[in-house]
């Protein structure tokens, strides 16, 4: 169903995607790592058109999607949900408010400038919250709530736009071990139940292993990896992330259990590796 | 104070600044090589420029408006005295304060407009304000209060502003100063009608007369009481004899052709102060 | 060890020393010009003056003294003329406030399409920089007396000349405040398939609103003073009245005193209210 | 809480913020459609003078060289722009007008013009002949067809016809032309200049030929424009602008202190330079200026002194909020070595306002630039004066344009010189906030 | 040479220094301990003279300075130098600047307004920056330097007053441990090599213990221990905090040693005690 061909962008001499082929034909949970500049963020940035392509092409259901603009791509967009690092919520308005922007690419401008969302909307809304568990939250200011929140929030943003795709950009980078895992299994369930093709950079080893069904592997903007998470040997690892013999699991992980066993001398590793 | 150590001519607005004092710097140049000392020439916006400046005593001699120079005396008696007048080349040194209108609002005399909109030009102008406000209510029998006869009654600023305004169709009908001589068409042979005819502001075929004043005096040259005796024996001969002594300067000085100046005093203007005073709270 | 401490600070005394002579002799030359400038300043304008400085010194009171020796003689009137004259002041405001508010709606449109990264069209931004220049260049005044010349007097050249310029100076300064405003929600609508007007009114406008609100307001303050200004120059509203009375001089000096005390309570009561609410905007939502 | 209270809740929280979209802007709608009729705007349309934006529009960048003959004595007189410095020396005139026993005006396009022994004729390609006899008895003019066009005004007494090739009108005691030519007349060379009409090769020619100050002479004092007087007042303005910001400063900085908190306990003195400034302020720099005349008179002293007056009040207030929070610790480390108050207030408290202070004069600086614009069309001084009486004249349009380019580019320049001094003189500062 | 007695400073109904009487017959180094409110500041304000005796006298040299005012108290205040926590230079001037502020006493108002110090103040100037070892940094501005560099250039400008006591309130309290250890060595260098007296408040007990000749306890004001670091007991030390059984000595530490020792899961507590 989505198909990449030879994806490449370059800023200026810097290429940071290179020739990216990958082709998905079912639904699946996708895990894409790679160390910091791999060009992870670009790749999926090009997937949701928030980037232009610089070369080659990506389809989805047969449709070319590279080079749609205008009412086409925003059109695209809103069938491809993001979901942010930082959130990228509208902080000083409320929960509702945010998730209902999801609906933003199916109504009129000036209905939504005049928050004129229709009633429905608004209670699958406060459904969707529910559904992550944080409906309680929903009359709130999306500021006053906490990263792990805030993230599902943003979730439940890209639910309300019923995407074909999510794409999640290290959903889980600024978030505590405790709210990445409610997190990420947030992902895992709308997979499951919604069947929808989730794809999310990480940035942890153990965390693409636990989630995906098939990870990639990037390195300096080229695809080096692409199976499933058992193939993913430690001898594949260090070769995607370009490190020598040091190079342990627990260096990149988040989870909570490792975190507890490894305690205190592994701070200074994880500092290192990300 | 019996020396001066510089002399300061204010000049009255009516033109564009710059071309006041380009025609006055023949003036200044004179009064310079007259008095010994460096002489200056001063622009100001309005006709309140001016007066400041006179009851002040910052200005050492101005041509005035007759209302200027009550206003100036009203203020202080002993700021300034009247020395010279302008004679037009008729002999008279008096004009006019006209009303007109346009033609096709209909309206052909003061009766007609009745509870329309009426523009003075500039409070304190004579011709502009303070004659018409005395003698129209004299001809109308009510105040020129807005709503009383007229319907309404605003100030232009001034007579370039009145003649567009009544021509745009702003105000129903206006007053503005004309020496009355020569023919209406050409808007007479001085005046502010003049000048916005030849400037191609206004055809007169458009624009009726509908008022004319008795004739008002024109105003005086003034020099600062307190100046040197000398000084302004030396000015006011000056002056006087600028007609005869270089003919193009008076012309400038004047704003336009005149038999040049005569001597005046303070009751030539009594009835004017008067008028002034009645006008005042 | 102890040679290499014992050379080191006389290296550094002289780099030093350097340091402190070339500033000193830049403040020097710096004070000494702009001393150069003031003096001489002062004298030039001093002498193309028609009074001079020190002359009109003592005298510096008369006209205060004229003016309120005749309001307080006719001081019963007074009442009077506060009512007489309320409606042109209530012109005036309306002037101000109408521009005002003109002028913010096209400022925010104007700061949108200018600043980078939020404007849709990026080779448009320089240009409407510079318009934005022009407008906050050109004096109102001028604005003012040339419609005055094509729509005739009353209070819309006025309240056009202001709008316009209030578009310039505002247009900056709220595109200077999105700027600062945070991208992120801005992408995170992009990637939802918002549309452009959608993304500015829901993620950059609940960002920034308090900041524009509080310039807003400061510009209304300003404006309020140029609608008076420009009624000096016959565009209606209480300048107007101010310049009619004022100019006739004595006679008229107890109308001229009630409308400048109108027009001046005016101006202190919207100050210190925009002031409070201003401090309000920017500091207590801040913390909140 | 259930789903279903909080659906409700959030349908009623949906309710209330419409009602806020809606009202925000019906109010601001309701507002501006009082404004609609309380200012007339609907009557505007009528009002507006299509006709005077053309003249303005057209006087901006043409200009006219009027020929006026006497009816009466015969006279013919031509002169640019119908004023007296522009006038053609007697006996000579431009190539497209012919002078003789009658005069012949050529204006271009097929429309010419001879002014007869009396007559006046005017052929105008696809219309006709239009005759004139002035005499005592009116213009008695004669046209070619029965009804009058709209570009031909004719009275007993007045005839003026209006083409795009110019304008003619004959009354009993003249008869005149209006011809219109592009560009503003005589800007650089008057017509008693010896380099009037000279081409630009040969100017470069002459003025490398050791002419060139004679040259710049020439345009300098140009009677039609008047470049030096023009640049006087430019630099008036500037002066004004300047004096008056720079001296505001100086005097508001001590003020400010009487009014600050941190520096003036006794509160009596606070409140009365608090009171001071708002009064300072709120009396505008316009009547400050208008109180100042009486005193000083018209000139640029009087707008340096209003403008002095004014910021006084601005910088006073904004001086002391700077004060009131500056940093107390500094001032202490200071203090505890022993300083005097003088050493106290310079070292712990001016660099530490400066750049706030420096900023908001900078800004001021060029704001005051417009401002002495204003002030000076009232006081008698600078650019503003020119331009003022430009416009309330009504005719000089091409000279309005100049000022008004001129005032644009000072503004922009003054803009653009504050802004240079801000971060020239407060370099560095990001890193100390 | 300084005698306190009695001295007290209340503010309205709080006594903050209360009845303290202290002799100090010799130069020496004096640390002040006691916790956060005890009056230690103050005390210290009140020799300068930056705060009012409210009753009691300060003695130096046989002169009393309690109410010295005017000329005679900043010649006092010369000579007797402060150092403070937040180091109150004037940031945005440089070094040597700063430094040049301890002789402004010394000095005539004119001169220094416009900045003009004689050369040989100067090159001292310098000097004591050399010795203080950073004398590289002499041209910067202040607020360019870290904050240990920053505590230095606070000691220099002490020094440069020439003072007989050097007054330092909690000068150690905004440094990092390794900061923190430069700036006490620096002012015990000055006190062994230059002979003045220093009288630091100190924070924690073990650089009192380390630095000091002499260490003052204070509680609520009042004097409650005064001898040497040996008589300093953990009995006594739990009386002058009072603080409970809990109380251990590596809670106030602030050593590199000692915090190394103790690690991870002391650095609670010192959030408590602070
Ligand atoms: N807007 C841009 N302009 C220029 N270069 C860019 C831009 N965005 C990304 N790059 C470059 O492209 C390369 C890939 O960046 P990308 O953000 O995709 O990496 P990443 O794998 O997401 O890393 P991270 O884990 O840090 O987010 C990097 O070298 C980066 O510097
Ligand atoms: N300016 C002041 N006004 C009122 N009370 C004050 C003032 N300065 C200090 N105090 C009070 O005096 C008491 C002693 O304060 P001081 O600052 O001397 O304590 P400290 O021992 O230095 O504490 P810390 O370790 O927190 O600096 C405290 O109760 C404090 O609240
Ligand atoms: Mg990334
Ligand atoms: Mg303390």
């Amino acid at each position: 169903m989505l198909t990449l061909t030879s994806l490449t962008k370059s800023f200026g001499q810097n290429v940071a995607v290179d020739r990216a082929t990958l082709n998905f034909d079912r639904p699946a949970m996708i895990g894409i790592i790679g160390r910091s500049g791999a060009g992870k963020s670009t790749l999926l940035r090009m997937l949701n058109r928030l980037a232009d392509v610089t070369s080659g092409t990506i389809t989805f259901e047969g449709h070319d999607i590279t080079k749609l603009s205008g009412k086409a791509k925003r059109h695209w967009q809103s069938q491809c949900a993001m979901i942010f690092q930082q959130f990228n919520l509208v902080p000083r308005m409320d929960v509702v408010s945010n998730v209902l922007h999801g609906t933003l690419n199916r109504r009129s401008t000036l209905a939504t400038l005049f928050n004129l969302y229709p009633t429905a909307d608004i209670h699958r809304a406060i459904d969707i919250l529910d559904r992550l568990g944080i409906a309680d939250h929903a009359p709130k200011r999306a500021e006053a709530l906490s990263g792990g929140q805030q993230q599902r929030v943003a979730i439940a943003r890209a639910l309300m736009q019923e995407p074909k795709i999510i794409l999640a950009d290290e959903p889980i980078a600024s978030l505590d071990p405790m709210n990445a895992q409610v997190v990420m299994q947030s992902l895992r369930r709308i997979h499951e139940e919604d069947g929808r093709m989730v794809i999310a950079n990480l940035h942890t080893l153990d965390t693409a292993r636990r989630y995906c069904d098939r990870v990639i592997g990037m390195r300096d903007g080229k695809v080096v990896f692409d199976g499933t998470p058992e193939q993913l040997t430690t001898g594949m690892a260090r070769e995607i992330y370009g490190a020598g013999e040091e190079f342990s699991e627990a260096a990149t992980s988040t989870e909570i259990e490792t975190l507890e066993q490894t305690a205190a001398p592994q701070r200074h590793e994880v500092k290192a590796a990300v | 104070d019996d020396v001066i150590t510089e002399f300061r001519i204010g000049i009255l607005g009516g033109e564009n600044a710059q071309d006041r004092l380009n025609s006055n710097e023949c003036l200044r140049a004179y009064t310079e090589e007259a008095l010994g000392v460096p002489t200056k020439l001063f622009a100001p916006a309005d006709y309140n420029g001016v007066i400041q400046g006179l009851v002040g005593g910052t200005l050492d001699m101005a041509w005035l408006g007759a209302s200027a120079y009550a206003a100036v005396y009203l203020q202080d008696p002993d700021a300034v005295e009247p020395v010279l007048v302008k004679i037009n080349l008729d002999g008279s040194y008096g004009y006019h304060s006209i009303g007109f209108a346009r033609k096709d609002a209909g309206i052909g005399n003061l009766e007609d407009m009745q509870g329309k909109v009426f523009g003075f030009g500039d409070p304190n102008s004579t011709s502009g304000y303070l004659i018409p406000s005395i003698e129209i209510p004299q001809t109308t029998g009510a105040t020129m209060d807005s709503g009383d006869y007229f319907g309404e009654v605003k100030f232009t600023g001034g007579h370039e502003q009145t003649i567009v305004a009544v021509n745009n169709g702003d105000v129903d009908g206006g007053v503005t100063w004309a020496d009355g001589q020569g023919n209406w068409e050409d808007g007479y042979n001085s005046g502010a009608l003049r000048k916005a005819v030849d400037a191609g502001l206004v055809d007169m075929n458009d624009l009726v007369e509908i008022w004319r004043s008795n004739p008002i005096p024109e105003g005086p040259v003034v020099l600062r009481t307190a100046l040197p005796a000398d000084v302004k024996e030396k000015m006011t001969a000056l002056v006087d004899g600028l007609h005869e002594a270089d003919a193009d300067c008076a012309y400038g000085v004047a704003a336009g052709d005149s038999l040049g100046f005569d001597p005046i005093t303070h009751e030539a203007y009594v009835s004017i102060v008067e008028a002034r005073k009645a006008k005042s709270n | 060890m102890a040679e290499l401490t014992a050379h080191i600070p006389r290296d550094i005394r002289q780099v030093y020393m350097a340091h402190v002579r070339q500033k000193r002799l830049w403040s020097g030359i710096l004070l000494i010009l702009f001393v150069v400038l003031m003096v001489s300043g002062f004298l030039t304008a001093n002498s193309r003056n028609a009074g001079g400085f020190l002359n009109g010194l003592p005298n510096v009171l008369d006209f205060p003294s004229d003016v309120l020796g005749e309001a307080w003689e006719r001081a019963h009137l007074l009442p009077g003329y506060l009512i007489k004259y309320l409606p042109s002041l209530i012109e005036t405001v309306n002037i101000a406030a109408a521009a005002t508010l003109i002028g913010a709606v096209f400022g925010i449109v104007l700061s949108l399409l200018s600043t980078r990264g939020l404007a849709p069209a990026g080779w448009a931004i320089p240009i409407i920089r510079r318009f934005m220049d022009i407008l906050r260049a050109v004096p109102e005044i001028v604005v003012a007396l040339v419609l005055i010349f094509l729509l005739g007097g009353g209070p819309v050249p006025a309240m056009i000349a202001i709008a316009l310029h209030t578009m310039g100076a505002l247009g900056k300064l709220f595109s200077e405040v999105n700027e600062n405003a945070s991208l992120k929600p801005v992408e995170g609508l992009q990637s939802v398939g918002a549309r452009w007007g959608q993304r500015m009114w829901l993620g950059v406008i609940p960002q920034v609103a308090p900041n524009l609100l509080s310039y807003a307001l400061l510009r209304l303050e300003i404006n309020i003073r140029a609608s008076a200004i420009l009624g000096f120059v016959g565009a209606g509203g209480i300048g107007y009245d101010l310049r009619n009375t004022m100019t006739w001089g004595q006679g008229k000096f107890d109308e001229a005193a009630a409308i400048f005390l109108l027009l001046f309570v005016t101006i202190i009561v919207v100050d210190q209210i925009s002031s409070v609410a201003r401090d309000r905007l920017t500091h207590g939502r801040a913390a909140s | 809480m259930t789903a279903q209270t909080l659906k409700f809740e959030a349908e009623r929280s949906f309710s209330r913020k419409r009602l806020v979209a809606f009202g925000v802007p019906a109010l601001m709608i309701a507002y501006l459609t009082y404004i609609f009729f309380s200012f007339d705007i609907a009557g505007l349309a009528e009002r507006a003078s299509l006709k005077n934006a053309q003249t303005l529009v057209a006087d901006s960048y043409s200009y006219k060289t009027h020929v006026e003959r006497d009816n009466r004595s015969g006279e013919i007189k031509i002169a640019i722009e119908g004023e007296r410095k522009g006038e053609y020396p007697s006996g000579t005139a431009p190539s497209w007008v012919e002078l003789g026993d009658s005069t012949r005006i050529d204006l271009g396009g097929g429309h010419v013009i001879t002014f007869g022994e009396t007559a006046v004729r005017y052929e105008i390609p696809d219309y006709g002949v239009i005759r004139a006899d002035p005499g005592r008895g009116g213009v008695n003019a004669i046209l070619p067809t029965e009804d009058v066009p709209d570009w031909i005004s004719v009275s007993k007494n007045r005839l003026a016809v209006t083409t795009d090739a110019g304008r003619l009108t004959v009354t009993r005691n003249r008869a005149e032309v209006f011809r219109y030519f592009l560009g503003w007349e005589l800007f650089f060379f008057t017509l008693d200049s010896p380099y009037h009409g000279m081409p630009v090769s040969e100017l470069a020619y002459r003025a490398s030929a050791g002419e060139l100050s004679e040259i710049l002479n020439a345009i300098w004092t140009n009677t039609m424009w008047r470049h030096n007087d023009v640049a006087w007042a430019i630099f008036e303005t500037i002066l004004m602008a300047f004096l008056g910001t720079m001296g505001a400063a100086l005097i508001a900085l001590p003020l400010g202190f009487l009014a600050a908190k941190n520096f003036t306990p006794l509160g009596g003195l606070r409140f009365a330079a608090r009171r001071l400034f708002d009064f300072l302020r709120g009396v505008d720099g316009l009547i400050w200026t208008i109180v100042l005349s009486r005193a000083f008179g018209p000139g640029p002293l009087t707008g340096t002194l209003a403008i002095l007056l004014t910021d006084t009040g601005s910088f006073g207030k904004m001086f002391f909020e700077a004060l009131e929070n500056v940093d107390g610790k500094q001032i202490e480390g200071v203090q505890s070595t022993g300083a005097k108050p003088l050493q106290r207030y310079r070292f712990g408290v001016i660099p530490q306002v400066t750049p706030i202070l420096l900023s908001q004069v900078l800004y001021y600086l060029e704001s005051n630039t417009r401002s002495a614009t204003i002030i000076g069309a009232i006081t008698g001084g600078g650019i503003g004066l020119l331009l003022t009486q430009a416009i309330i004249t009504q005719k000089d349009w091409e000279e309005v344009t100049y000022y008004i380019v001129l005032i644009i580019i000072m503004v922009m320049v003054m803009d653009w010189v504050s802004g240079w001094l801000r971060r020239r003189l407060i370099k560095g500062d990001e890193g100390g906030h």
